[in-house]
């Protein structure tokens, strides 16, 4: 039963890495980059901590859907990336002033 | 065999109606203008079978696909959901009648101007599912579709600033359902059930000292919703968003959309988070006063109309965070009516706001030119808005404010008072600010524009509606004791 | 039965042995080319031993039919990607190495 | 016997880490192409460890989904960006000390609390099961997502169309793929597109009682139509706006019918009557894995096909 908590390990260190990359990077491609993997690494605790003797086939099913989710908002946002790339010339995040 | 009058599922034709306009005028793009008038009045009439069934029979709950609640997703109606509801009708009939003459062939260009109309419809649907739904992982997928609409809106305007604060604004929405999304998890497999009544069930019935799977959860998922919020320290995104975008969408951002998430964490710390300490209430009172000074004083700093509202929705999100430390019975409703009041008097700002663009074609606020002569219906919506907002008798802002100072005063918390009274005069002071240029010219001239007359009737139709709010005040008030948070397990 | 578990593990070993050649082809050649070469030609042969060794133990023999259709499939789009690559390449000016 | 029981751990821990070390190199790689290339192989080790997770239905979405078209979207994207921008951008570190302090916490918290959380907890499997007889499908996940818990796939099918239109929204005319239309693509195509749809269809008639179902199907689908828009091929405008909007919204639509056809013969909103439900269910999956294909596809594609090439 330990590959249930090895993977679930796995995945908070995918949404630490993920979250790390997201704040500390200006390329918009990058964040999207990371804001996938910090999603996969949610799925991954949310089926690893499923997946007993019992598979419980609930989480299967959110998982499904948030994939599909994310790739619907990755491609929104993609699209949104040439955008401002096409406006602004660089497809970077201007420097944000937190005033 | 039709079924009777009264068991109409109203509860399931609020959400479906919104979904199928949008996928009518995603297929005719012609005829959007008459789908967004029809759908406006159509939920409101549900809208309202929804509030008798509601009064009659107290909250409802509607098991979708006739499973019960651990396996299924239940639908639940009660008197908060049913004001959000009334609120998001309200607003939503303003927008569908403002937009047709906004997005007119003269201002917006055609081939963009169609994409409003589905998109918004789908925020609708997006919000009705929010408010109705209790079960956490569905609140997900709301969040997600009212999310992803919201930043497609906010692009619409095209230019370079629209889209860097668009694609931020994205980034800040799918930061947040991630977070929101870790914290349905642990809680998930702590108790195995999705729906928010069996959750709380379950915390509260556990008395012991609640496991650190729960206390991570309401972190997760508060942090998730207070940057979807934007409360002080995470608010970055919400005015360059706000003011950039077009105007009816700047108007449904701010009233609505910043009002849902704030919608389900209060839901979800009413029924679930098990909060004994007032540690959390203290804090978010303590970020909720610093964003009604910072919002407050970086109004008063803005050139331009729209950033200056922007920066009054992050204040007056800040007032909604006073109820927390206070926690009473009194504070919540005074707080919930504020919500209330600020969606409608926010909306006829930003209307107001929309029509000095399209009038002057530019809303630098030093370089108004005479606008309370050509335009009398707008500076008199936005003046009695500024009055709900800073919240003189007899509005509705005024009884939200009361209520919060009369809680205050009982539990003696001093500190809430004074922030209470300097937030208002700040809100005071940039609204007399934005007042008084309506009154002077400018030196160089610009040409001017004819505003379309339902523009101006809605913004002036909807700030009326925020100042008589207050009026009728104890209807509404009376209407939050039905159901789950105030009703019976009502804290204090 | 003993006989089959042994063959089948001794097919995956060589199926396995000729990935590890394909790798080592590919961080050993100097172009594009060669690697293309080398990845192509080992790892379709080490997968097609994979198989056959998997085919030994599966149940049905549709599961074998379905095995072999994988094999298939990938010999025809790893063929056609290495040209399109290759191509490509070609276009981009990358002279083949000499000596 | 021991190591019996020690590779397949061995394997798990192998695996965890070349995930970390993945997803680590591709967020850090100073080159994007390099980023996506190490990104898409994240995703089908991911795949595997769904698998390694006994989730089938989830690892067949995730290869399709999570690495192919989120790959595919990525690298187009790239090679769109590339045309007029440097992507050798050096991945400045800004205040990364700072940041470490914060995340720190985060993920030893994190870890904290799910090594607390109980073992095997059956959750909601045994539920699932007992009431399995009345959805009509035998195959769990395919119960959930369409019998269940109906209304996220209706609200999630309505997100992808949601995206679909930010994404038309924004103009732009697609920039037409230059096209590599060799004799070695077109013999490809000509073997590969039927084939996919074949596969599409079977995927979609398995995911009764097996692994498979509407959102796989949709995938593979839409990644046919992927293909052909690399080779170039071009949607006829005869057919661009009318036809394509139906198609689009099929999955939506058929959903939400379905729902109010259950409501007026007396039943909750998606209800299905259970002597119906297997027919039913393969019908609004016909429908949604007809919407996603072409859904996927046309987000590929970037833009509003068949819109006058105005220069």
């Amino acid at each position: 039963m330990n590959n249930i908590y090895l993977y679930s390990i796995v995945g908070a260190g995918l949404f630490t890495l993920g979250l790390y990359a997201l704040i500390s990077y200006r390329h918009l491609l990058r964040k999207i980059l990371a804001l996938n993997i910090m999603g996969s690494g949610v799925f991954l605790i949310l089926v690893a901590l499923a997946s007993g003797e019992t598979p419980d086939p609930v989480p299967h099913a959110m998982v499904i859907t948030g994939i599909v989710v994310a790739v619907s908002a990755s491609a929104l946002a993609l699209a949104l990336v040439l955008r401002v790339q096409a406006e602004t010339g660089k497809a970077e995040l201007p420097e944000e002033s937190l005033e | 065999m039709l079924i009777t009058m009264q068991e109409y599922p109203w509860i399931v034709i609020i959400i479906l109606l919104p979904l199928s306009a949008a996928i009518l005028s995603f297929l005719f793009p012609r005829r959007v203008k008459l789908l967004g008038l029809l759908l406006a009045l159509s939920v409101i009439a549900a809208v309202a079978g929804l509030a008798w069934q509601v009064i009659e029979h107290g909250a409802q709950r509607y098991a979708i696909g006739g499973w019960a609640a651990p396996l299924g997703i239940e639908l639940y109606a009660d008197g908060l959901s049913l004001l959000m509801l009334m609120v998001t009708a309200l607003v939503c009939l303003g927008v569908s009648i403002y937009s047709t003459g906004y997005f007119n062939r003269a201002y917006f260009r055609r081939s963009r101007a169609i994409y409003f109309w589905p998109l918004w419809m789908f925020l609708w649907t997006a919000l009705n599912a929010l408010f109705l739904s209790s079960d956490i992982f569905n609140l997900y997928v709301t969040l997600e579709l009212l999310g992803l609409s919201a930043v497609a809106l906010v692009a619409l305007a095209g230019g370079a600033d629209a889209l860097t604060s668009a694609i931020r604004y994205l980034f800040v929405n799918l930061l947040g359902s991630l977070f929101y999304l870790a914290g349905v998890v642990l809680l998930y497999h702590r108790f195995g059930s999705l729906d928010i009544a069996i959750l709380s069930q379950h915390i509260m019935s556990q008395q012991m000292a609640p496991s650190p799977a729960v206390w991570a959860a309401a972190g997760l998922i508060s942090a998730g919703l207070l940057l979807k919020t934007a409360l002080f320290p995470m608010h970055f995104w919400l005015p360059p968003a706000h003011a950039s975008a077009p105007g009816p969408v700047s108007a449904l951002l701010s009233a609505l959309v910043v009002k849902a998430s704030f919608y389900i964490l209060l839901r979800l710390w009413l029924e679930i988070f098990p909060v004994e300490s007032p540690v959390p209430g203290q804090l978010l009172g303590v970020l909720g006063s610093i964003a009604i000074f910072w919002g407050g004083i970086q109004a008063l700093r803005q050139m331009r109309l729209k950033m200056l509202i922007a920066y009054s929705t992050v204040a007056q999100i800040g007032y909604l965070f006073l109820a927390f430390p206070l926690a009473s019975y009194i504070a919540w409703k005074g707080m919930f009516f504020l919500l209330i009041s600020h969606a409608l008097a926010k909306t006829a700002m930003f209307m107001a706001a929309g029509n000095i663009l399209h009038f002057g074609g530019h809303d630098r606020i030093k370089d108004f030119d005479h606008v309370v002569q050509y335009q009398p219906l707008t500076s008199a919506a936005f003046a009695l808005a500024g009055i709900s907002i800073m919240g003189l008798p007899p509005s509705g802002g005024f009884i939200g404010k009361w209520l919060l100072l009369e809680a205050a005063v009982n539990s003696g918390q001093w500190w809430l008072v004074i922030i209470i009274i300097l937030g208002s005069l700040l809100a005071a002071a940039y609204i007399f600010k934005v007042i008084g240029f309506a009154f002077t010219q400018s030196e160089m001239s610009h040409q001017t524009r004819k505003v379309p007359v339902q523009m101006q009737w809605t913004a002036l139709a909807l700030a009326l509606a925020a100042v008589l709010l207050g009026l009728i005040a104890p209807w509404p008030l009376a209407l939050m004791d039905i159901g789950l948070p105030f009703g019976e397990g009502g804290s204090g | 039965m003993l006989i089959s578990e042994i063959l089948t593990s001794l097919l995956l070993a060589a199926g396995a042995f000729f990935f590890f050649a394909g790798t080592v082809g590919l961080l050993r050649f100097p172009d594009v080319y060669t690697r293309l070469h080398a990845l192509t030609k080992a790892d379709n042969v080490g997968l097609g031993l994979m198989i056959l060794g998997l085919a030994l133990q599966a149940d049905s023999w549709a599961a074998a039919g379905k095995l072999l259709l994988i094999w298939l499939l990938v010999l025809l789009a790893s063929a056609s990607v290495a040209h399109l690559i290759a191509k490509a390449a070609h276009q981009k000016g990358i002279e083949p190495w000499q000596r | 016997m021991a190591a019996m029981t020690l590779l397949p751990l061995l394997f798990d821990t192998l695996l965890g880490l070349s995930l970390i070390w993945l997803a680590w190199r591709a967020l850090t790689s100073t080159d994007l192409f390099q980023a996506i290339v190490l990104f898409i192989a994240f995703g089908l080790l991911m795949a595997l460890t769904w698998v390694r997770l006994d989730a089938p239905d989830v690892a067949m979405a995730e290869a399709a989904i999570g690495a192919g078209l989120t790959g595919a979207l990525l690298l187009a994207t790239l090679a769109r960006l590339k045309a007029n921008n440097k992507t050798k951008s050096a991945p400045e570190k800004k205040f990364s000390l700072l940041l470490t302090l914060i995340i720190l916490p985060v993920v030893t918290g994190l870890v904290y609390v799910v090594l607390t959380l109980p073992q095997n907890t059956p959750g909601l499997a045994i539920l699932v099961a007992e009431n399995l007889k009345t959805t009509g499908v035998t195959n769990p996940v395919t119960a959930v997502l369409l019998n269940y818990r109906g209304y996220d796939t209706l609200l999630e099918l309505a997100v992808l169309l949601v995206a679909l239109l930010g994404v038309w929204s924004f103009g732009g005319v697609p920039k037409p793929h230059e096209a590599y239309s060799g004799p070695v693509l077109n013999m490809l195509l000509r073997l590969l597109i039927p084939l996919l749809i074949m596969v599409a269809g079977y995927l979609l008639w398995v995911g009764a009682n097996a692994p498979g179902g509407a959102f796989q199907a949709g995938s593979v689908l839409g990644a046919a139509g992927v293909l052909l828009l690399l080779a170039g091929w071009q949607l006829s405008t005869r057919f661009a706006e009318l036809p394509l909007r139906i198609i689009l919204v099929s999955g939506v639509v058929m959903f939400t019918m379905a729902g109010i056809v259950f409501i007026v013969s007396g039943r909750q909103f998606l209800e299905y009557p259970p002597s119906f439900a297997g027919a039913f269910i393969l019908l609004i999956e016909a429908a949604a894995t007809l919407s996603i294909g072409i859904t996927l596809a046309a987000l590929f594609l970037g833009g509003r096909p068949g819109l006058r090439r105005h220069k």
